[in-house]
């Protein structure tokens, strides 16, 4: 298998690789996998057919923010985690109400989250969250005291099996509109 | 909105369990054991979380609070935390101010505005932050609904088999130059060096009648020299033979004048003698 | 797939379960994924089957001491290594430094490497050369102890893709007075 000329050997490269990657991988990794130069089309209809090969299976290929990657099926789980008796921890409400904020108005300080929640925002929720590497700054408000401004990371839509922010479920329908149109006026 | 709103009420998980008691729902009276309020508030997260609670337990109207009856209510509870949760309470204390100052704006008469669409509910800004608030709430739980690598799939991790093809270090000549030069800069420092042409086909072929000796332990003379050598190997060779006699590694002998001269290690002579 | 009942399923749940594990799973693991009791036989059937499945693709799945496991197969090994691209391993210096010594200086016992670099010569760093196929014993030296001499092979030309020693080039010499001082030398 020195030298790679035909899709089917493409596609057996690509699946081991992805098989065994530890995070998932772009394009232009994937690419660089190949001695020979190979077109992004080419690649990408690769990619394409090795997704449907999965079909019907316990795994398959997915495209998420950081890239492609092979991944469980979530009906499987519960094998899984027959095998794995311990759950992942559960986030509190406080951990994700923040994380709500960050990802929906992002980019946001700490002020701002504090503001929509109407409490204080506890260190330890923004830690977990970084430290989940969900969140992270971005820069800084040029405002006194020039607080982080926060956003959502990549790994963040990739860990919830999202190509990007626009996939996100849409803002529940609290609309300005019916809020303040109808807004009764008093004494009128 | 009333009926969606009670209906997420009717289902709503207990908030507490008291004396063994599921309390799914603040008792009407408002008159709760201390004990279980310091429970209770806990489910709450915060000021704008009791509202809103309060707000759809009493069926009220978001777009039209009575602001009256919600302040009253929303008193009583802040009254009992301030006993148990000193610092909870601060930010609840903040938001009865804002009530009180609502209701009492409500209360004076306001002065005539000439536009109508200038005209201000001091209201606003509490349905707007609760509003606000409710939404991210609404949209943390959907964030907690979407599948989850870790809790509803996982990360396919085909083991690599690394060992199976080890890589072993490269090595070029100017590896070998720039080890050379380091051991020479090191001993610059102890002495003066001279640069002059290495003898290095002498020593390799120091160690090629070293590796035919080794196999044979002795050697014709002749035969140490190669058949198909030109004038300088043929000379080098003979260097090579000389070196080594005199760093005493091989022998070189002959029984009489004009008999064959046999080479042996140095070793292999020690026995003999 | 609530219940389990024909082998199909159950292969494909052991496949996705053996593909998400981060360690070898025993026949007991795996028997514990599925909620029904299955016989060991069964599993190993399948399991049988399963390995089968997967040959010719860039994975495989073996049975190690801990247990079973997929495993890429180490013809693949060069493409994921352009994926990442792990600094090349390197040969410390006191390694490099005996190999130029042994290189230039050849034959050489242990003791004149020592004296050359100053430092006593570690038996590992001799072995790594050896077992590289470098460098060997051609002699011993008639000193007391009768040292090892050291000379390279023709291995070690042909890796630096060399014709002879000779195609080295010429460096500065060592003052020999200073190097050599306890070889036997001219003044006889």
């Amino acid at each position: 298998m020195q030298t790679i000329d035909n899709p089917e050997d493409v596609k057996k490269v690509l699946e081991t690789v992805l098989l065994s990657a530890t995070a998932p991988l772009t394009l232009g990794e994937l690419k660089r996998v190949f001695e020979t130069e190979l077109h992004n089309d080419f690649l990408r209809r690769a990619l394409d057919e090795l997704r449907q090969e999965w079909q019907g299976r316990g795994a398959e290929l997915t495209q998420v923010a950081e890239g492609w990657r092979f991944q469980t099926r979530p009906e499987f789980q519960p094998y899984i985690d027959r095998l794995n008796p311990e759950r992942p921890p559960k986030y509190s409400r406080a951990v994700m109400e923040t994380l709500a904020i960050v990802a929906y108005r992002q980019p946001v300080t700490r002020g701002d989250i504090e503001e929509i929640r109407g409490v204080t925002v506890n260190s330890q929720i923004i830690k977990t969250l970084e430290d989940r590497g969900w969140i992270e700054v971005v820069a800084h408000k040029e405002v006194p005291g020039r607080p982080a401004l926060f956003a959502t990371t990549e790994q963040f839509l990739s860990d919830l099996n999202l190509r990007a922010l626009s996939e996100l479920p849409a803002l529940p329908e609290l609309a300005k509109e019916t809020l303040f149109a109808d807004l009764p006026v008093e004494n009128k | 909105m009333n009926i969606a709103v009670q209906r997420e009420l009717d289902t709503a998980p207990a908030l507490a369990r008291v004396l063994g008691q599921d309390w799914t729902e603040l008792p009407q009276d408002l008159y709760i054991p201390p004990d279980a309020l310091e429970v209770i508030l806990d489910a709450f997260e915060g000021p704008l979380d009791l509202l809103l609670w309060l707000i759809r337990r009493n069926n009220l109207n978001v777009l039209d609070i009575p602001m009256a009856d919600l302040t009253r209510q929303y008193i009583v509870y802040i009254e009992a935390m301030q006993v148990h949760r000193l610092e909870l309470a601060a930010e609840y204390l903040v938001m009865a101010a804002m009530l009180i100052e609502i209701k009492s704006r409500m209360l004076l008469p306001r002065p005539q505005k000439a536009e109508e669409g200038d005209e201000h509910d001091p209201r606003a800004e509490l349905v707007r932050r609760l509003l606000e608030y409710e939404q991210m709430k609404r949209a943390a739980q959907n964030l907690d609904g979407i599948s989850l690598l870790g809790r509803d799939f996982q990360i396919v991790n085909v083991y690599l088999d690394r060992l199976a093809a080890k890589r072993l270090p490269q090595v070029g000549i100017d590896d070998l130059i720039a080890a050379w030069t380091d051991i020479l800069s090191r001993a610059r420092m102890n002495s003066h060096h001279k640069v002059g042409r290495q003898d290095l086909s002498v020593r390799e072929h120091m160690s090629r009648i070293l590796k035919i000796l080794q196999g044979k332990g002795c050697a014709l003379f002749t035969e140490l020299f190669p058949a198909a050598a030109g004038r300088p190997e043929l000379v080098v060779t003979f260097l090579a033979l000389l070196e080594l006699t005199r760093e005493r590694l091989i022998d070189l002998t002959q029984t009489e004048p004009f008999a064959p001269i046999h080479a042996s290690l140095a070793a292999s002579h020690a026995d003999h003698r």
